[in-house]
C-alpha cells in the first residue's frame, strides 16, 4: 500500500519534474483551468436546457463543485471547502427537496421554457451583459501581483474575529433571521 | 365746558360706536333697552356736538385755522395712517347737523319701529351709521376720510337692506353698495395719488403745501387726481350718471331714508368736495366740471320726479336734484352757498321723509300717492309739517330753501347764464312736483278704504321740531352771517339779489298755481298732458331708461365676459393640466410595457440598464485612455 | 430665552398626533380634547411671542439652534422675525379653529386628527425655520397629509375628489420640485457649507452669486413658490383643490399653506436672489393683474360656495404678488400684512361654508336662499368674511390693500390701477353671493337647520376676534411686520436704484 | 492594453497559456450570462432561483480571483465571497420556503401566473 502510494507520488512528482524541464508548468496548469471551467459552463449551460429540473438541479450541483475546485485552484482551501459543503451539500439539498414538494406530475417536462421570442429577447439581453463585461475584463487594466503564500483558512478566521468581527456576527444573525423566516414562511404564521 | 367738548370731541362719533356695540353684543333682543341706549348715546353726542359747535363760535376757530388732534392708527413704510379730529366752523356745522337730524330719527323711529322684532338691530345699525358719518365728518386726512366713507357706505348697505327677506331690498341694498363703489374706486386712486404727489394725505398740510406745487408744476396732474376724486361725490351723493342706486335706496326703511339717503350720508360727497375745496377751487376746469355734473343732475333728477308716483320715490328724486344744487354752488365757487344749502336741505329732506314714513305707516304700506287723498283731515298734524317743508324745498319766503336756494341762483348767476338757467328752471320744477306731491297726497277727497290715522308721538315730536328748524335755519343762518363764518377765499357778501330772488319767487308761486289746477281743481286733465308729451313723458317716467342700460352693460361686460374667461379657465388653462396628465398618462402607458408585473421582465429590463451603463462607462474609459495616451 | 418656546409650538401638534395614536378609535371626546388643547397651549404661547416680541431690536427672535447633520451644514435653526411671527400667528390660529371646525366629523375621527396635526406641525415648521433644509423638510411633510384627508373626508362636487386630491397635491410637489432644485443650486453655488437662510442671504447680497445665476434660480424659486401662491397661470389646482377638500383641510390651506409661497418669495426670493427678483419682478407684476382681474371675473360666475372663495383667494394672492414685485417697503409691508388677512377672512369663509355643508349638504348657491332667517350667527360669520374681503375698513383686509396700493402705483401705474378696479369686482361677487345665500325669503326646508352653537362657535369667534380686532387697530399687525421689513429698506433701496431689467413700467 | 489589430497568433497563444485574472473574469462573466439567460427563460420559480444561484456563484469567484490576482495586503475578497455565500444561503433557504408558500397559496409555482406586481 505504502508502496503504492509513494509510486503514485513519485510520479506525480516526476510528471511536475518532467513538464517544468520541458518548460511548460504553465500549460498544465492552463489545462486544469480549462478543465474545471468547462466543467463549471457546460454543467451551467446544462441547468439552464434540461428539460427535467430534477438533472437541471443535479448539473447545477455539477457546476458548483466546478466552481469549489477552481476556488482552490485559486489558492483559496477554506473558501472551497465552504463550496462544496454549502452549494454543493446544503443548497442543493435544499433544491431538490423544494423540487419534490412543488411537483406532482410529470418530472420530464417540468422545466418548462418560455416561447422563442422570449429566448431570443433573453439572449440579447444575456449576450449583450456578456459582451460587454467581457469586454470590460479584457481592456481592463489590471497590475496583477504574485500569488502570496500563507494558509488560507488561518488567515480568514484572523480576519473574521478582529477587523470583520461585526459583519461576521450581522450574517450570524442574518442566517439565524432567514431560518426562522423560513420555517414561518414555509409552515405559515398562524401554524406555528 | 365748550372746551372740554373741543378736546373731546373724538368722543363724538365713539359714543355711538359705543352704543351699536353694546346693542350688538348685548341687547339686540330687548327693543326697548336698545332704543334706549341709542338715543341716550346719541342725545350725549349731540350734545358734545352742541359744545363744539359753542367752542367753535366762542373761541373763535375759524375756516383758515382749524382745530386738530390726531392719533397715528398705522404707520407703514414711512407712510403715517392717522385717525383724529379737525374741527373748523364746517365740521361744528356738519356736526351739529348729522347729530341733530340722527338723534330726531332715532326718537321717531321708536314709534316707527314699534311693532318691528328686528329693532334692535336697527338701533344697532343707525348708531353705527351715526360714528361712521362723524368720523367722516371729523376727519382729517383723505385716508381717514375715505375710511368713514367705506363705513358709511357699509351701514347704508346693511340699512337699505335691512327688510332682507324682500327681494326688492337685497337687491337694493347691493346696488347701492355697487355703485358707490365704483365712485370709491376713482376716489380711492385720487387719494392715492394724492399721497404719492405730496407725500401726506393730511388736510392741513396739503392745504399749505399745494399753492407752492401749483406754482412750480402747475396743475395738469392735479386735475386729474382732482376729476378722480370727485367721482367718489358722483357715486355717493347720487350724482348722474351714479345716481341709480338713490331712487332704489328707498327700500330701507323709511327713518333710515330720512336720515341716509336724505340728510346726511348722500352729502359725504358734497361735503367731500367742500373739505377739499382748497384743491378744487384751484383748478377752474375742474370746477366747471363739477358745476355742470351739479347743474345736470339737478335738472335731470328734477324731469323724473315730476312723473313718479310713489311717494318716497319723488323725494329720492328730489334729493338728487338737490344734491346737484349743492354741487353747482361749488362748481360756480360758493362754498358758503352749498354749505347753507346742505344745512337747510338736511332739515327740511329729514322734515319730507319722516312725514313720508308717517304717511305710508298710516296707510300700511301704501306707497302710490295717486291711492292716496285727503290725508289733511286724517292726519292735521303731518299735513302741517309736511306742508312747511314742502313750501321750504320749493323756496317760498321766508323759509329756509328760499334763503339757502337764492344763494347758489345768485352764486350760479355771477358765473354762467346757462347754468343760471338751468338752475331756475329746476327751481320751478322742483316746486311743481312738490306740490304735485302734497296736493295730491293730501287734498282732495278721502278715499273710502283709507285707514290713516295720525301717528303716535314719539313720531310727531320729531316731526315738529324739524318743521321748526326748516322755518328757521334759512332765517337764523342768513341774518347770522353763515357767509362769514364758512367760506372759502374771499368773504361772501351777505345780501339778496332781489330780481333773482324775485324770478324764483314767481316761478314757485306760477308752479304752485298750476299744480293746483292740474291736481286740486283738475282744471286740465293730468292724464291728457301726459298722453300730449309722449315720448317726453315716458322717458320721464323710466328714468330715462339709465337702469336698463346699465343691465345691459352689466350682462354683457360683467357676466357673459365672466363666463369666457371661466369657459377659458375650465379649457385652456386647466386643459393644458390635464393634457400633461393625459400625456403622463400615455406615457406611463408605453413605459408601463417593461413593468407588467411579471418579476422577468422586471429582470430584463434591470440588465439592460445594467449594460447601458457598462456600455457607457467603457466609453468614457476607453476615451480617457485615448486622452492620457499610454500612461498605461 | 430659556424656554424653548418655537420648539415647543412645533413639536406639540406632533406630540399630540403621537397621543392621539395610542387612543383607542372610540374614544373620541378624549381625541379632540387633545387636539384641541394641543392648539390651543400652541395659540398662547405664539400670541406670547407676539406679545413678548421685541419690535425696537427688530431681527430673528427667540432662536433656537443645534446642529443636526453637520456635514451638509443643516441645523435645526428656528427663530422668528417680523414677517414670520405674524404668519406663526396666522397659521395657530387658523389650525385651532379648523380643530373646531372639524369638530362632528365622524367619520375615522382618530385618522383625521392624527392627520391634522401633522400638517399644522408641518406649515409651523415652514414658517419658524432658519434653515432652508427644516424649511423644505417641513413642506414635504405638508403635501402627504392633504392628499390623504381629501381622498378620505373630501366631497365630490363639480370634478371627483380623486381628481382634486390628486390635482392639488401634484401642483405642491411640482412646486416644491422646482423649489428643490431651486434651493439645491443655491446651496451649492454659495459654497455649499451652510442650509442657513441667514448665511444664504448674506451670500447673495454680498455678490457671491453672480446675476445670471440669481435670475435662473429665481425663476425655479417663482415656478415653486407661485403655483404655491396659485399665480396666474398655475391656479386651477386652487378652486378645484379647495372644493374637494374638508373645510378643515380649505382653511388650513387657503389661509397658511398658499401663504407659504409669498413668504418664501419673500425670504428666499428677495433675501437671497434680489438680482432675479429685481429682473422678474415686471412680470409677476403683470400676472398678479391677471390674477385680480381674471380670478375675480371667473368668481363672478361660480355657483359653488367654494369656488368662489377658491377664486377670490386667486384673485387676493394677486395683490401679495403685486405687493411683492414692486419692491419697496411699503408695498412688501403690505404684501405680508395682506397674507395674514386673507388668511384670516378666507379660513373664516371656510369654516362657515363648511358648517352649511355640514348641516344641509348644499353648497351651491342657487339652492341655498334665506338663511338669515334661521342662522343668524352663521350670517354675522360669513358678512365679516365678506365684507372683509371686499376691503371694508375696521375690518383687517382694509389697511393692507391700502398698504399695497399706495406701494405699487408708483411702481406699475397700469397694473396697480387694474388690480384697484379689482375692488369693484370682489364687491360685485362677494355681495351677489352673500345676497342670495343670506337673505332674501324665509325657505322652510332650512327651519330645522341649528345655528352655530358651543365648538362650531369658536371658530367664528376666533377668527372674528381677529379680523376685527386687527381690523380697528391695524398697528397690532403692522408694527410687527414693520420691524420685520425695516432691515429690507437698504437692500430694496439698492435695488430700485438699479434699471429694471424685463421691460418695466408695465 | 491590447491593440486588436496586431494581435498575431503567439499572442493569442500567450494569452490562451497564461491563466490569469482576465480569465476568471471571463469565466463568471460567462457563468454569470448564463444565469441570466436560465433566469429570463424559465418558467418555474425554482428554476429560476437555481439561474440566481449560477449568478451568486459567478460574482463569488469574481471576488476571489480578485483576491488572488490583485495586490492585496489580506484575503478580505474571500472573506467577502464567504459573506456573499452566507448571504446566499439564506436566500436559498427564504426563497424556497416563499416558494413552497406560494405553492401553497396559488397551487402553481408558474412565473408567469405570478404578476401581482402589475399596476
Amino acid at each position: 500500500m505504502n508502496d503504492l502510494l509513494s509510486l503514485v507520488h513519485s510520479l506525480v512528482n516526476g510528471g511536475m519534474d518532467m513538464a517544468v524541464e520541458m518548460g511548460a508548468p504553465d500549460l498544465i496548469l492552463a489545462g486544469i483551468f480549462y478543465a474545471l471551467a468547462g466543467v463549471a459552463v457546460l454543467s451551467a449551460v446544462g441547468v439552464v436546457l434540461c428539460r427535467n429540473v430534477v438533472h437541471s438541479a443535479l448539473l447545477l450541483t455539477a457546476s458548483f463543485i466546478g466552481t469549489g475546485c477552481l476556488y482552490i485552484y485559486l489558492d483559496a482551501d477554506f473558501m472551497g471547502a465552504v463550496q462544496f459543503l454549502v452549494y454543493g451539500g446544503a443548497v442543493a439539498i435544499l433544491i431538490v427537496m423544494a423540487l419534490m414538494l412543488t411537483r406532482r406530475d410529470d418530472m420530464d417536462h417540468s422545466n418548462p421554457s418560455r416561447g422563442l421570442f422570449h429566448q431570443v429577447g433573453a439572449a440579447v439581453v444575456a449576450g449583450g451583459f456578456l459582451l460587454t463585461m467581457g469586454l470590460a475584463a479584457l481592456l481592463s487594466p489590471f497590475r496583477e501581483a504574485p500569488a502570496s503564500p500563507g494558509d488560507s483558512a488561518a488567515g480568514l478566521a484572523d480576519l473574521m474575529l478582529t477587523k470583520y468581527v461585526l459583519p461576521f456576527e450581522v450574517a450570524a444573525i442574518l442566517l439565524l433571521i432567514a431560518m426562522i423566516g423560513a420555517i414561518i414562511l414555509a409552515k405559515g404564521a398562524d401554524e406555528a | 365746558m365748550f372746551d372740554f367738548a373741543l378736546t373731546h370731541a373724538w368722543l363724538i362719533p365713539l359714543l355711538p360706536a359705543l352704543a351699536f356695540l353694546i346693542i350688538g353684543l348685548g341687547t339686540r333682543r330687548d327693543k326697548d333697552a336698545s332704543a334706549k341706549i341709542a338715543i341716550t348715546f346719541s342725545g350725549l353726542s349731540f350734545l358734545l356736538a352742541l359744545g363744539v359747535l359753542g367752542a367753535v363760535i366762542t373761541r373763535p376757530i375759524v375756516m383758515a385755522d382749524p382745530f386738530v388732534m390726531k392719533t397715528l392708527w398705522a404707520k407703514v413704510g414711512d407712510i403715517e395712517l392717522s385717525m383724529g379730529v379737525l374741527v373748523d366752523p364746517l365740521t361744528a356745522m356738519m356736526l351739529f347737523v348729522v347729530t341733530t337730524v340722527a338723534l330726531l330719527v332715532q326718537i321717531y323711529s321708536v314709534g316707527y319701529m314699534a311693532h318691528d322684532p328686528g329693532a334692535g338691530r336697527f338701533f344697532a345699525f343707525l348708531s353705527l351709521f351715526a360714528a361712521s358719518m362723524l368720523g367722516l365728518v371729523l376727519s382729517v386726512n383723505f385716508m381717514q376720510m375715505y375710511a368713514f366713507w367705506e363705513l358709511v357706505g357699509l351701514c347704508s348697505y346693511l340699512l337699505i337692506g335691512f327688510y332682507y327677506y324682500k327681494d326688492s331690498a337685497r337687491e337694493a341694498a347691493k346696488k347701492a353698495f355697487i355703485t358707490t363703489r365704483i365712485g370709491d374706486f376713482g376716489m380711492l386712486l385720487g387719494i392715492l395719488l394724492v399721497q404719492l404727489t405730496f407725500g401726506t394725505m393730511d388736510f392741513v398740510e396739503l392745504k399749505t403745501l399745494l399753492p407752492t406745487y401749483i406754482w412750480e408744476t402747475g396743475g395738469g396732474i392735479l386735475t386729474i387726481i382732482a376729476l378722480l376724486l370727485f367721482i367718489g361725490p358722483i357715486g355717493k351723493s347720487g350724482q348722474f350718471p351714479l345716481h341709480v342706486w338713490l331712487p332704489d335706496a328707498m327700500e330701507g326703511p323709511t327713518p333710515v331714508s330720512a336720515l341716509i339717503h336724505a340728510a346726511t350720508m348722500v352729502v359725504a360727497g358734497v361735503y367731500l368736495v367742500g373739505r377739499a375745496y382748497f384743491l378744487f377751487s384751484a383748478l377752474p376746469v375742474v370746477l366747471e366740471v363739477i358745476a355742470w355734473v351739479g347743474g345736470f343732475t339737478a335738472f335731470f333728477a328734477a324731469t323724473i320726479a315730476v312723473t313718479q308716483r310713489p311717494f318716497k320715490r319723488i323725494l329720492a328724486y328730489s334729493t338728487i336734484s338737490q344734491l346737484g344744487y349743492m354741487m353747482l354752488a361749488l362748481g360756480v365757487g360758493s362754498l358758503t352757498a352749498s354749505m347753507f344749502h346742505l344745512m337747510t336741505h338736511a332739515f327740511f329732506k329729514a322734515l319730507l321723509f319722516l312725514c313720508a314714513g308717517a304717511v305710508i305707516e298710516a296707510m300700511h304700506e301704501e306707497a302710490d300717492i295717486f291711492k292716496m287723498g285727503g290725508l289733511r283731515e286724517r292726519m292735521p298734524v303731518t299735513f302741517r309739517c309736511m306742508a312747511i317743508g314742502v313750501l321750504a324745498i320749493a323756496g317760498v319766503p321766508p323759509l329756509a330753501g328760499f334763503f339757502s336756494k337764492d344763494a347758489i341762483l345768485a352764486a350760479a348767476a355771477e358765473v354762467s347764464l346757462p347754468l343760471y338757467l338751468l338752475a331756475t328752471a329746476t327751481a320751478f320744477l322742483t316746486a311743481f312736483y312738490m306740490a304735485r306731491l302734497l296736493f295730491v297726497a293730501f287734498f282732495g277727497e278721502v278715499k273710502p278704504d283709507c285707514p290713516a290715522q295720525e301717528t303716535n308721538a314719539w313720531m310727531r315730536w320729531p316731526l315738529v321740531i324739524l318743521a321748526a328748524l326748516s322755518v328757521v335755519s334759512g332765517a337764523w343762518g342768513h341774518f347770522a352771517g353763515f357767509g362769514e363764518w364758512i367760506f372759502y377765499g374771499p368773504v361772501g357778501e351777505e345780501h339778496i339779489d332781489w330780481l333773482i330772488a324775485g324770478t324764483s319767487v314767481a316761478l314757485t308761486a306760477v308752479a304752485f298755481y298750476l299744480a293746483y289746477e292740474i291736481y286740486v281743481m283738475k282744471r286740465w286733465s293730468a292724464y291728457e298732458i301726459s298722453r300730449r308729451l309722449g315720448v317726453l313723458y315716458r322717458l320721464s317716467y323710466n328714468k330715462y331708461y339709465v337702469d336698463e342700460f346699465y343691465t345691459v352693460i352689466r350682462n354683457t361686460f360683467v357676466d357673459k365676459l365672466g363666463a369666457v374667461l371661466y369657459w377659458f379657465d375650465l379649457h385652456v388653462v386647466d386643459g393644458v393640466v390635464n393634457g400633461l396628465a393625459r400625456f403622463t398618462g400615455g406615457l406611463s402607458g408605453v413605459l408601463g410595457l417593461a413593468e407588467n408585473g411579471q418579476v422577468q421582465r422586471y429582470v430584463a429590463v434591470f440588465y439592460c440598464g445594467v449594460i447601458a451603463l457598462t456600455a457607457y462607462s467603457l466609453l468614457i474609459a476607453a476615451m480617457l485612455l485615448a486622452v492620457v495616451g499610454g500612461a498605461f | 430665552m430659556d424656554f424653548p418656546l418655537l420648539s415647543t409650538v412645533l413639536l406639540a401638534p406632533l406630540a399630540a398626533a403621537l397621543a392621539i395614536c395610542l387612543l383607542p378609535r372610540e374614544s373620541r371626546d378624549q381625541i379632540r380634547m387633545i387636539a384641541a388643547g394641543t392648539m390651543t397651549l400652541a395659540t398662547v404661547l405664539t400670541l406670547y411671542a407676539y406679545a413678548a416680541y421685541d419690535t425696537v431690536e427688530g431681527g430673528m427672535q427667540f432662536t433656537e439652534e443645534v446642529p443636526w447633520i453637520t456635514d451638509l451644514g443643516v441645523t435645526y435653526a428656528l427663530g422668528v422675525d417680523g414677517i414670520s411671527l405674524p404668519m406663526l400667528l396666522l397659521t395657530d390660529v387658523i389650525g385651532l379653529a379648523s380643530v373646531f371646525s372639524s369638530w362632528n366629523i365622524e367619520k375615522r375621527t382618530k385618522d383625521f386628527f392624527v392627520l391634522l396635526m401633522v400638517l399644522i406641525a408641518g406649515v409651523t415648521g415652514t414658517f419658524i425655520a432658519r434653515d432652508l433644509f427644516i424649511f423644505l423638510l417641513c413642506y414635504e411633510v405638508v403635501v402627504i397629509p392633504i392628499y390623504i384627508m381629501v381622498l378620505i373626508w373630501g366631497s365630490t362636487k363639480r370634478v371627483p375628489k380623486e381628481y382634486a386630491g390628486i390635482k392639488l397635491t401634484i401642483f405642491l410637489l411640482m412646486g416644491s420640485a422646482f423649489m428643490l432644485v431651486g434651493v439645491v443650486s443655491l446651496y451649492i453655488a454659495a459654497g455649499g457649507d451652510s442650509f442657513g437662510m441667514e448665511a444664504l442671504a448674506a451670500a447673495g447680497q454680498s455678490g457671491v452669486l453672480d446675476e445670471n445665476f440669481q435670475i435662473f434660480a429665481f425663476l425655479l424659486l417663482l415656478l415653486g413658490f407661485g403655483s404655491l401662491l396659485s399665480m396666474f397661470p398655475f391656479h386651477s389646482w386652487s378652486p378645484d383643490g379647495y372644493a374637494g377638500a374638508p373645510s378643515a383641510v380649505s382653511m388650513i390651506h387657503a389661509g397658511v399653506l398658499k401663504k407659504i409661497g409669498g413668504y418664501g418669495l419673500i425670504r428666499l426670493g428677495l433675501l437671497v436672489l434680489p438680482l432675479g427678483a429685481k429682473f422678474w419682478a415686471p412680470l409677476i407684476a403683470a400676472l398678479a393683474m391677471v390674477n385680480v382681474l381674471y380670478a375675480a371675473y371667473i368668481a363672478m360666475v361660480q355657483k359653488d360656495l367654494k369656488y368662489i372663495i377658491g377664486y377670490s383667494s386667486v384673485s387676493h394672492m394677486g395683490y401679495v404678488l403685486l405687493g411683492f414685485a414692486a419692491l419697496n417697503a411699503v408695498s412688501i409691508t403690505g404684501a405680508i400684512a395682506n397674507m395674514v388677512a386673507h388668511g384670516i377672512m378666507a379660513s373664516l369663509f371656510f369654516s362657515q361654508i363648511g358648517y352649511i355643508y355640514e348641516r344641509t349638504h348644499l353648497r351651491s348657491v342657487p339652492e341655498l336662499a334665506g338663511l338669515a332667517h334661521h342662522l343668524p350667527r352663521l350670517t354675522v360669520g360669513f358678512m365679516l368674511a365678506g365684507l372683509a374681503s371686499v376691503g371694508l375698513p375696521g375690518l383687517i383686509e382694509f389697511v393692507p390693500e391700502f398698504t399695497i396700493f399706495v406701494g405699487t402705483l408708483s411702481v406699475y401705474p397700469v397694473c396697480a390701477f387694474l388690480a384697484i378696479a379689482g375692488i369693484i369686482f370682489t364687491a360685485l361677487y362677494i355681495l351677489r353671493m352673500l345676497a342670495k345665500v343670506l337673505f332674501g325669503p324665509r325657505v322652510e326646508r332650512f327651519a330645522g337647520v341649528p345655528d352655530e352653537q358651543g365648538a362650531d362657535l369658536v371658530p367664528l369667534l376666533l377668527l372674528g376676534v381677529f379680523l376685527v380686532g386687527f381690523g380697528l387697530f391695524p398697528e397690532l399687525l403692522m408694527g410687527v411686520i414693520r420691524s420685520g421689513v425695516t432691515p429690507l429698506e437698504p437692500l430694496l433701496a439698492q435695488l430700485s436704484a438699479a434699471p429694471a431689467m424685463l421691460g418695466g413700467g408695465f | 492594453m491590447m491593440d486588436p489589430f496586431s494581435l498575431t497568433f503567439m499572442d493569442v497563444f500567450r494569452f490562451a497559456t497564461h491563466i490569469g485574472l482576465a480569465h476568471f473574469l471571463l469565466l463568471a462573466a460567462v457563468l454569470f450570462a448564463i444565469g441570466l439567460f436560465g433566469l429570463l427563460t424559465r418558467r418555474g420559480l425554482i428554476p429560476a432561483l437555481m439561474c440566481v444561484e449560477l449568478m451568486l456563484n459567478a460574482v463569488n469567484l469574481n471576488l476571489v480571483a480578485f483576491n488572488r490576482y490583485l495586490p492585496m495586503p489580506d484575503l478580505s475578497g474571500q472573506l467577502m465571497a464567504l459573506f456573499s455565500i452566507a448571504v446566499g444561503a439564506a436566500e436559498v433557504a427564504v426563497g424556497v420556503a416563499l416558494a413552497f408558500r406560494v405553492y401553497r397559496d396559488r397551487a402553481t409555482v408558474n412565473l408567469d401566473d405570478l404578476d401581482h406586481l402589475k399596476g
